[in-house]
């Protein structure tokens, strides 16, 4: 990945908004467990920040992928990692769908206004007995008249409270459970809408998470993104980019967890040195860096692929499993060398470890990736196991 | 291990203890952030788990430590580590020395309360720049005529805010050698110039009472000294070998619980058409972890079984808390893996065990530490090692 | 484990063998890719150790499992894998079956002289497509008058050119359910018809006589039937059971002894101005191997003490075997590395000892069949998986 | 990375190559513990496949060095490791200081006919007491007239009784142990030189590997590669090539690991499946080829940083540090799903098991690239601990 002047300049702008707009705020976020999804969003909108990679159609700058890559990368920066996930689900997890396939009226009505920051949006994929099973889900859209008569529940909902609109994966017909599904976009003040309590969770609190019901919900059928019974495609390819993303967020989240560890360490004294000075912390450290830089080279690496067109399903799936991996591994071995104020909870790095630990679960438990790589690499055998 | 009837009863009992008493209330103590300690210790010392290896002249059970070990090994499937925790610090953590080394009259007046389970203990070593160095502390004790007068703080004190009294290792001699300079003290927690504070917020054992301590001039009385003066690092070192049997004892059932519940949801919970169980992936790294847990398992008796028979400990109950450690990470973290998204929330009982277990590897001495006391014993730590 | 004595006395025996007799011959038969199995077990029978936990009655010690385990862990001593495991073969793999089930004629016949170590034997399960898949095996034994009618093809066969009779599991009801229609039968392995093949080359365990063996029409009286005929699937993994007890007794002390010529190794050898063990790196990582071992001995010894006292061990069995394997590889490998170039040496210890015990995840049921076994005796194995 | 349509033809060249010259007689190499490095060379020589970076004053092709790792990358398609690791020592570890640092008479006696097959060159910088720890070498060259007379033993010199010359740090003076070495060309027929008894290792069997003995030889002081006393330095800057070089040809000899193991699992037979239906077994190989994936982006990386000029030792020593990680446990999670076979001597991912065990130990061991990244990163603490 060849890095221009102009890439530095936009990784300067993120991380200067990371800086003056989020970390000051993160210990009150955290401890509220929610933050002002509509302000924060809008300040990014104003700087160009939402939509990079997206067409001028849509509300983007029309810039390469490897500028949401930064952008993923330098939020990675936040003292807690609920922020960068909102972000990345209003840029790269709920709207790729729309960009790629949706009509220019919609775009107008939905996207132009998310990437400007005056709405924010969710993505609805998971429900309380689908999560890595995508196939499997429940929620259904009956059409009736011009309608859609949606009816179900989704789960995991980030932006959950605060989202405007929903990008709503439903069945919409009977058929092959691959081809029987469509992507929606469902306004959440709609009627039949509801939005339970929060689900509470070990880590990323500062993020907005909720289950949402929809009980006979009414939308036009003009809200269907591209062609009835594609959504199950569209979601893989959208998946693709919540991916890469994901793995993209790791790096600078990851190495925070380690400068913090290196700054602390250098500054704890025991029996009589650093606790840095010993050489069992400092080679863990040193592995631990080489482990997030082959992540890195990996996902810069699967970035090239997208940007040149080609398939990067098998280097994303790759990277996502890794940074699944190194989300367990990496702040778990940090936090050790923190003693016992790594077991307290407005910890840096103990925030990761909590923050982290969705990694390998969310957007594709690192298990479905293994399936993945095996399908795609032709080693998954004959039978399923 | 052969196990006799009266191992059988004090399991038992001690089985009823956690899953009766103790689990239908562990959620909303966890949920308040504190237990009540008085109550829970209370009905313990009814039941006579309190004191089971300690002498029947205070109240003990006077038998050896194979039928503690059953009685912590149940106690590690309370659903609540901090509870847990802070019963092992009443039995197992604070106690020792004074019981071994403690004078009649201060066993009369402190041993024989806390195994009826009348009074609440605390054990105080760490500090805020001395946790696994233990040497390093700050606290001391000077004497003023038949008084000690103490200053100092103590950081992680389970059980801090409710205990009646604490087991407080400071310098005597500021002076003197750092192993030979220091003592345990019984420290009632009334006296003038203590005050706790609980602002530690922690990210597992939730239930747990954990306070800062400050000491401010506060006295006591002479006699309050364990055993003898300048002794008090080494009977910590020995107090803490209880402590790490203790560990490896502790973490046994909670692991086992943990596989179990896993096993459990993931028979229920279907992706692709079939119970998440049916993978081969899942079903056979459960099987590589229970290997495990029935290695630490089989390696905790085997300490025991030392132990109980007058071999020195040392080595394997080090090994013990090292190995209890390293697994408190490995099984919760594979096993949280295979509950998905419920796996990442609060009440999850998954969920709470990887948040408390955590600390095993960093209380009571970190695993490096334990690694340095293995090199130690074995011979291979270079003289001028930093450990 | 309290050791009496007795176990003493065998310890210092089966000692004095392999640091005496075997460990000064085994660089010798490691060059020549063979070891005089007759002479070995000769001496060894002299000695007692070939049948310790036998029956008296046909030349066994009539001792409990556990003095049987205190020669296998001093057999682990040999510093010859292949050698250790040859003995293994003629104590713990082929004989129990016929020492319990065999006819009083056929244990005079076969029993009593391997004992005595006059005659060596050899298992015969493994045959080219049927490795742990053991109910796989093509071998077939026909009834034919008074005789068995044997053909097929035996792999791996350890002792396999210079034994003097195979303990064999074959098909003596081709048709009936895998499980139910095997035997295991007695083969002198000078009958006609039989062929033995050495071409197998080994990266480990070069000094085992390993061979693949042939039988072409190979006639044997029905009487060398042990027990009842179809029951040999049953027998055979009662027998696999102490095999795998025994995997796990044999490793400890040959990883003890890669651990110790490590420490002895770069205690002397000097990088960067200080001895390699001065790296807290290194002696950090030895204590945690050290750690992993002591865990694999508490879990053999706690087998074993299941065993004896008549508990059902097959689980507890399978997980020696299982992190017998896991730390035959994981401990060679890291300590190796401290070797550097040296430890990519051949006639090296930890070398021999690296490739050598590469075997102990492979050989006598892999580590996957050991983890689809504890699945199974845990239920959690699906009932259509693959294992 | 991007690759052009001549990079593809210059690995097809070298593909075909292997598989043609080398694959071919393994079998026999392996046996015979010895291969015909001049024969072998020779036909590379004339293919233009030596010095393939090197400028044309050297007898190279003055290309990036993106073709010297394309060259190491599908060298790693013998199945012999032993063969491209000779091959490795001629083009990369060898002669790289020579390439940069000696003068042009230098490189028309030594460098181009090394480069177009003619010599075998080896490079001399461990000893029976000095390997991982360079400085502390006791070889001697110490000035008679104009001639050095060379005192002392090298060891584990692979090509080193077949080899016309080799690249030998000596120390020339006193001073301080970084400042007082030197890189001198000698010339292994030299009288005072002894090659004794091939060293027996476990892997690596093909590989021609020797100890040389210097007995009082003298060599003329025109063979000094660059300035005296800098050889500890030209030598941490070759090293930098050779680290790259072995992470590069790991990729593909891990790949072959892989792509063996899945062919024989899919085959063989099993409880009525193929051991690759397994989705323990598939599942492994999955997590496996992440990994390969991984090395593979940072070494792609490393090489970007070195073709644009940067300095890669960070990136190309936790290349190397990967690199030795993954031949320990790649090859080793491959042989288990042999079962016996994999215990076998003559299987290629039992060959691998015990030919990659080098990995981590040659070219600086993996705690030396522990060492070097602790420092590099300011991990290190103050003391050496």
């Amino acid at each position: 990945m060849q890095f221009t002047h102009e890439h530095e300049e936009f990784r300067r702008t993120v991380a200067r908004f990371v800086d003056d707009e989020i970390n000051p705020n993160v210990a009150e976020w955290e401890h509220s467990e929610m933050f002002p999804a509509h302000e924060l969003f809008k300040k990014m909108g104003d700087l160009g920040l939402l939509g990079v990679s997206r067409s001028e159609s849509c509300g983007g700058l029309e810039l390469g992928w490897e500028y949401e890559m930064i952008l993923a990368e330098e939020l990675g920066r936040s003292q807690a990692a609920g922020i960068p996930m909102a972000i990345g689900v209003q840029t790269n997890m709920a709207t790729p769908a729309l960009a790629n396939f949706g009509n220019d009226e919609q775009k107008e009505e939905w996207l132009q206004p998310t990437y400007a920051g005056d709405m924010v949006a969710a993505i609805g994929v998971s429900e309380p007995n689908a999560g890595s099973d995508v196939a499997s889900i429940k929620t259904t859209a009956r059409k009736d008249g011009d309608d859609y008569i949606i009816n179900g529940s989704k789960m995991w909902i980030t932006n959950g409270f605060q989202a405007d609109w929903i990008c709503l994966l439903a069945n919409t017909g009977e058929g092959s459970k691959h081809s029987n599904k469509s992507l929606i976009i469902v306004p959440l003040d709609a009627k039949g809408v509801n939005r339970n309590d929060r689900i509470k969770k070990i880590g990323m609190k500062a993020s907005d998470t909720a289950q949402i019901f929809f009980d006979d919900v009414r939308v036009p059928q003009r809200n269907l993104i591209g062609a009835e019974g594609q959504g199950f495609v569209y979601q893989m390819q959208q998946f693709q980019e919540e991916r890469l993303w994901l793995a993209s967020q790791c790096l600078k989240a990851l190495e925070m967890c380690v400068d913090e560890t290196v700054n602390y360490a250098r500054e704890r004294k025991i029996f009589g040195g650093s606790v840095l000075d010993n050489q069992w912390v400092h080679f863990q450290i040193a592995e631990v860096q080489t482990e997030i830089e082959a992540l890195r080279s990996l996902t810069y690496r699967a970035v090239e692929e997208m940007n040149e067109g080609r398939d990067a399903t098998l280097l994303a799936s790759m990277a996502k499993l890794k940074a699944g991996r190194l989300c367990r591994t990496v702040p778990d071995t940090c936090l050790q060398f923190w003693g016992g104020q790594g077991f307290t909870w407005d910890n840096v790095v103990s925030r990761m470890y909590r923050d982290m630990r969705l990694m390998p679960i969310g957007g594709g438990a690192d298990e479905v990736m293994m399936r993945i790589i095996s399908k795609m690499t032709g080693t998954a055998g004959s039978k399923r196991g | 291990m052969n196990f006799t009837p009266e191992h059988d009863a004090i399991r038992a009992t001690s089985k009823r203890f956690v899953e009766e008493y103790l689990n239908p209330q562990c959620d909303e103590w966890e949920a308040a952030g504190i237990f009540p300690a008085h109550d829970v210790m209370k009905k313990a010392g009814d039941l006579g788990l309190l004191g089971i290896s300690r002498p029947e002249k205070w109240g003990g059970g006077g038998l050896d430590y194979s039928y503690e070990m059953v009685f912590v090994e149940e106690l590690g499937a309370v659903r609540s580590g901090g509870v847990g925790m802070a019963i092992g610090v009443q039995t197992n953590m604070a106690v020792p020395a004074l019981a071994r080394f403690g004078s009649d009259e201060l066993r009369e007046e402190y041993l024989r309360p806390t195994l009826a389970g009348d009074q609440v203990c605390a054990i105080g070593v760490s500090e805020p720049n001395a946790g696994s160095d233990v040497a390093a502390i700050k606290t001391t004790a000077i004497k003023d005529g038949d008084d000690y007068v103490i200053n100092g703080q103590k950081m992680w004190i389970t059980n801090g805010t409710q205990a009646d009294w604490i087991c407080l290792l400071c310098n005597t001699d500021p002076d003197g050698h750092k192993h030979a300079n220091k003592s345990l003290i019984i420290v009632p927690l009334d006296a003038k110039g203590v005050t706790r504070e609980t602002k530690i917020d922690k990210m597992g054992m939730r239930s747990s009472d954990t306070a800062i301590i400050f000491f401010d001039d506060v006295r006591v009385p002479r006699r309050n000294l364990i055993g003898e003066e300048g002794a008090g690092f080494t009977y910590q070192m020995l107090q803490f070998q209880e402590e790490r049997i203790y560990a490896g004892g502790a973490a046994i059932k909670g692991l086992e619980l943990v596989i179990e519940d896993t096993i459990e949801y993931t028979r229920q919970r279907k992706t692709f058409g079939t119970p998440i169980l049916d993978n081969q992936s899942v079903y056979f790294r459960l099987c590589e972890l229970m290997t495990e847990v029935e290695a630490l398992k089989a390696l905790t008796w085997s300490a025991v079984d030392d132990h109980i028979n007058g071999r020195d400990a040392t080595m394997k109950a080090s090994m013990c808390k090292l190995k209890a450690g390293r697994l408190g990470r490995e099984v919760t973290d594979s096993c949280l893996q295979y509950w998905g998204g419920q796996g990442f929330t609060w009440d999850n009982p998954v969920n709470r065990a990887y948040r408390d277990s955590r600390l095993t590897s960093i209380g009571g001495g970190a695993d490096e530490i334990m690694l340095g006391i293995i090199a130690k014993l074995k011979g291979i730590s270079p003289s001028k090692a930093l450990s």
